[in-house]
């Protein structure tokens, strides 16, 4: 019941929150001294990066994991796998795209060698390159083995993504909202309509997540439903 | 669940490539130390059901054991560690000798390697020792596989038309050699066009039509 | 597990050297696409011994990606890989000597590479030799996430072209590292960060190796 | 010879149309290339964006290698190989066909990385749009150098490996030409000189192949 | 020099490779419009000299001319063009269909695609038109190989073993297909480790050993 109420919500509700963090981001948090307008980017692309980076990749990272796991190996694990990283792939590029959007004003660049932009750019390729191992697989076991452990091995970029502001001091701001000492760098409404952003764009993550799991599983309804028809042709041919 | 005097058990197995079934529904029970002969017109899908033995393609609907491995739950690479594999392919380094070849074979399966010369005499090959797998003949090549898999002495045989491109003297020796592996009680399952020359043998013939088995006869 | 490396490493390098593909096409190849980067460059660049160290691991890099095809063929048709799973061979041992086998030519290569960079790019000598120890560690880790990689993209469709893309996402950080502790140790700068990242990163791939190589193994 | 031409890249087009290899692995791997050539020279030298023409037709030059080792593994066994030369086809048309099909692939991709080159090495995106006769010029070169050298490398052992070492000094100039025009275009300066080398050069491409293909086709 | 009667005419051919001979000294005259069979036990040399025939390996020494091209000085390229050859592997692109096979070829000669279908169905693989050519069985491969020589209708048939991977149709089929192309006045030689099953074809047997003829009777 509370599930089925919960699912037929999850859009809705992802829109609204969606909908109220634009009309706080955009017109009722104050611009910034320096930066004037641009700003209201912090509200955007750190909560698309969020996704990109945590919440996607690291669900289908642990999906992976739990895919290679004898005793939870399912298929289920594999789709789960499979949408999240095209999701990923997704919520990446656009991480880059408004990154590189802030960055022309700000830097004055669209792109530069930084630690985190190339980073980034590693693990779109990573995404990518997961994506490309699913189609060049036929077998559907060897497929999902070897996309689970190419997942596990990107992961290891993750975390250096996070870590590169810290690492290699560059142009990209550091951390300005969860810094180590638990001080949050911005404040007021802005702080809030942030923490909104972040939740409602991880919503949006499962909306979507959900949308192309069911995608998946339609697809191999389909496939089935042809399946019949192709074995009773096959059978067919052994009798003359 | 599997009886300990069958090696295959096979229930309504379906077998998928690219959407087309490649067996389309096989139910088999086959015992363990017998030898059993697959024919079926090209295309039939006798390979694919060798292949499905071997554990080289997975089971997609229905159900089966062999060598005591579940197909659907079982690890596939533990089957495939249990059976020899004869195919049209080579299977071997091409750019090694013979000799090299089986010697790599021993070690890895930690056999002592002063069997192969014996091994290589048996199969007809003592004056190749040395020639490059790739420079072998056709016929040669496919008694340097049956080389490979003397050494080996799998529980379970699984060979792939045997007889095409060995001559004359070649298949007397296959004959020989598969009266043997029965008798030290393995099971052999063999794919063949041809009926098998030797009457000694008195195999189950399988016959396969459309990826379904159509007779059955001992 | 190391018996079954030895074995497979045994067979990897005789194999090579009955062709003799190292000698006579990965080491021209290397020099080659050494002088070719430093051409595309233009003189400005190239005449600069600064670029020296990362076209080194530029030219490395492709070394890598041949070297890994190399192996495919090596292990060959089909019915041989079939044939090979059915001896039952230690998946981590497995993987181990085709690492180990690849590392010793990557080696051999890097030091004619090498010494072709002091040659033609005028990159400073005892530099080079100074960053010979982190070069052979980053190498072997090279050869560890290429074998992965080989594995990987082997088998379907098109290995050759997949290889590229699968791996160089892994091998940019390798390639960073190599670049920075190279040019650090030109400059008589600190190298032990880079060679503690280069040692992780080595450690790392040969675990990831060593307990998944089984699960990649075709199946 | 043109409808035998025509004949031959459709069937290679069409294969690798079916294959989705340009899309899915030559591109990222283009894209790849860049970031990591980029990556190796560090900071100086690539966000330097003089480095631009050369690490383009670096990468391009990778890029062919891989197309024509791609094109080896569609002609397929010796099996095909033999069956093929049985049709009697005439080998200027087969060499032309190989080329053009070739070509086009290497164009889709030049577009493709020389984007990449403006967004990531801030190379001038008005000297890149003038520059794209001659680098579709030097391209078209490349390909029919490439397919030469594919035949040439053919059939014997490891092709994979061979092959860019026959190839390299025969690209090299091609390589200086391409990184020539294009940086005179970046600067605004005269094009034509390397617009006629070029063009020399391709003609020159196109009429050994037309001549001389029939010769080294496998024998 | 070659009578226009004889499509093959060799004497003491010395083919080697790698320093080995293949053949080590064949001398041999074929009547144009015959069907001869070349057998031997595994590694005689049969596939060296059909590959001799075909242009696909070099005469080391002696003397020879196939359908009227001289092996030592005339072009090689000209003599694979007369011929049709079918070896073990497969003779075809694997990614494109069967019908794409096909449609190359014929576009490739000049001939009109509408014979195509005709041609596939005559081989059994008409149920198999849009397969990739990789997909297909061993014997449906050898199959298309055929329907390609049928498509080409060369003056010369170099056939290594036909027989290995067809089915008993398959084999009737072939045996059909080349009386047909005997009639029509082109040459047949075919390597085989078993005797022709149709007698009306009364072919003239080759056998060879260690690279020699050692006896031929019709
Ligand atoms: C192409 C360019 C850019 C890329 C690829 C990029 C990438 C990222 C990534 C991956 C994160 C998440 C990091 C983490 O939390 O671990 C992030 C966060 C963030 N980015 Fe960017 N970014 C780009 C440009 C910019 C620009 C130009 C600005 C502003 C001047 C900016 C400001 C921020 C801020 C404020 C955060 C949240 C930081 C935090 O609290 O950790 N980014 N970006
Ligand atoms: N994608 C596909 N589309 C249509 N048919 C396919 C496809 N893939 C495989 N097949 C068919 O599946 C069958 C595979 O049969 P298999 O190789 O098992 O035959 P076989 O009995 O071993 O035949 P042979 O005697 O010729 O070796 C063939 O008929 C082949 O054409
Ligand atoms: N380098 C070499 N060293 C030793 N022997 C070699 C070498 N190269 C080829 N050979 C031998 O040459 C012979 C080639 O024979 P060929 O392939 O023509 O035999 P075939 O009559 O077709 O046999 P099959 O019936 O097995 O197909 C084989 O005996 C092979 O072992
Ligand atoms: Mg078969
Ligand atoms: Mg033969």
């Amino acid at each position: 019941m509370i599930k089925q109420l919960s699912q037929r919500l999850l859009g809705p509700v992802t829109l609204a929150l969606l909908a109220l963090t634009f009309w706080l981001g955009l017109w009722v948090t104050p611009p910034d001294r320096i930066q004037g307008n641009l700003v209201r980017l912090l509200y955007i692309h750190p909560a698309i990066a969020w996704v990109g980076l945590y919440v996607s990749f690291g669900t289908s990272v642990i999906a992976s994991c739990l895919y290679l796991w004898k005793r939870t190996r399912s298929t289920i694990m594999d789709r789960v796998a499979y949408c999240a990283m095209e999701v990923s792939a997704i919520f990446i590029t656009l991480t880059l795209i408004t990154g590189s959007i802030w960055g022309r004003p700000t830097w004055g660049v669209w792109w530069a060698w930084d630690a985190r932009l190339t980073s980034t750019a590693i693990l779109l390729v990573f995404a990518l390159g997961y994506l490309a191992l699913r189609r060049a697989n036929d077998d559907p076991e060897l497929r999902a083995r070897r996309s689970a452990v190419f997942a596990i091995i990107a992961a290891i970029n993750v975390p250096i993504d996070h870590f590169s502001v810290d690492w290699w001091h560059t142009l990209h701001q550091g951390a300005t909202v969860f810094t180590q000492n638990g001080n949050f760098l911005v404040h007021g409404s802005m702080l809030w309509t942030l923490f909104l952003s972040l939740f409602a764009f991880t919503l949006l993550f499962f909306w979507l997540l959900r949308a192309r799991y069911r995608l998946e599983v339609l697809r191999d309804q389909r496939y089935a439903a042809s399946l019949d028809e192709a074995l009773a042709q096959r059978r067919r041919e052994g009798v003359h | 669940m599997s009886s300990p005097t069958l090696v295959v058990e096979l229930s309504d197995a379906v077998v998928l490539v690219d959407g087309f079934p490649l067996l389309s529904g096989v139910t088999l029970e086959l015992e363990t130390g017998t030898l059993n002969v697959v024919t079926g017109a090209n295309g039939a899908g006798k390979t694919s059901l060798l292949r499905l033995l071997g554990g080289l393609v997975a089971l997609s609907s229905g159900s089966g054991v062999v060598s005591g491995v579940d197909l659907r739950t079982g690890d596939r690479r533990d089957l495939r560690r249990r059976v020899g594999w004869l195919g049209h392919e080579g299977s071997f380094y091409d750019d090694l000798s013979a000799k090299e070849n089986l010697t790599f074979a021993a070690k890895a399966l930690g056999r002592p390697t002063d069997e192969i010369a014996r091994v290589l005499d048996r199969v007809g090959l003592s004056s190749r020792t040395d020639t490059p797998a790739k420079r072998l003949s056709a016929g040669q090549r496919r008694r340097l596989g049956l080389a490979w898999l003397l050494l080996r002495r799998p529980e379970t045989w699984l060979l792939d038309e045997p007889y095409a491109t060995l001559d004359d003297e070649g298949r007397t020796f296959f004959d020989e050699l598969i009266g043997d592996v029965i008798r030290s009680g393995a099971s052999v399952i063999v794919s063949a066009h041809d009926p098998l020359r030797s009457n000694a043998l008195s195999p189950r013939t399988i016959t396969l039509a459309g990826g379904l088995v159509v007779s059955d006869r001992s | 597990m190391i018996r079954t490396a030895l074995l497979v490493a045994g067979k990897d390098l005789r194999i090579e050297r009955r062709s003799r593909v190292l000698l006579w096409q990965v080491l021209p190849f290397g020099v080659m696409a050494l002088v070719l980067s430093g051409l595309a460059l233009g003189p400005a660049h190239a005449g600069n011994s600064s670029a020296g160290p990362g076209l080194f691991y530029l030219v490395m890099l492709l070394v890598t990606l041949l070297m890994i095809n190399r192996s495919q063929v090596i292990e060959g048709s089909s019915g041989t890989r079939t044939s090979v799973a059915t001896l039952g061979l230690d998946p981590a041992g497995v993987f181990l000597g085709k690492a180990l086998a690849l590392a010793v030519e990557l080696w051999i290569t890097g030091v004619v590479v090498l010494a072709g960079a002091v040659l033609l790019l005028h990159t400073a000598l005892v530099g080079s030799a100074e960053a010979l120890p982190s070069v052979l560690v980053i190498l072997a880790a090279l050869a560890a996430a290429g074998t992965l990689y080989g594995a990987l993209s082997g088998g379907g469709q098109g290995p050759a072209t997949l290889l590229p893309v699968l791996s160089f996402p892994a091998f940019a950080p390798l390639l960073i590292a190599g670049e920075r502790s190279y040019s650090d140790a030109l400059h008589g700068g600190s190298l032990w960060q880079w060679w503690l990242i280069s040692l992780v990163a080595l450690v790392a791939y040969l675990g990831i190796g060593i307990l998944l190589y089984g699960v990649l193994e075709e199946s």
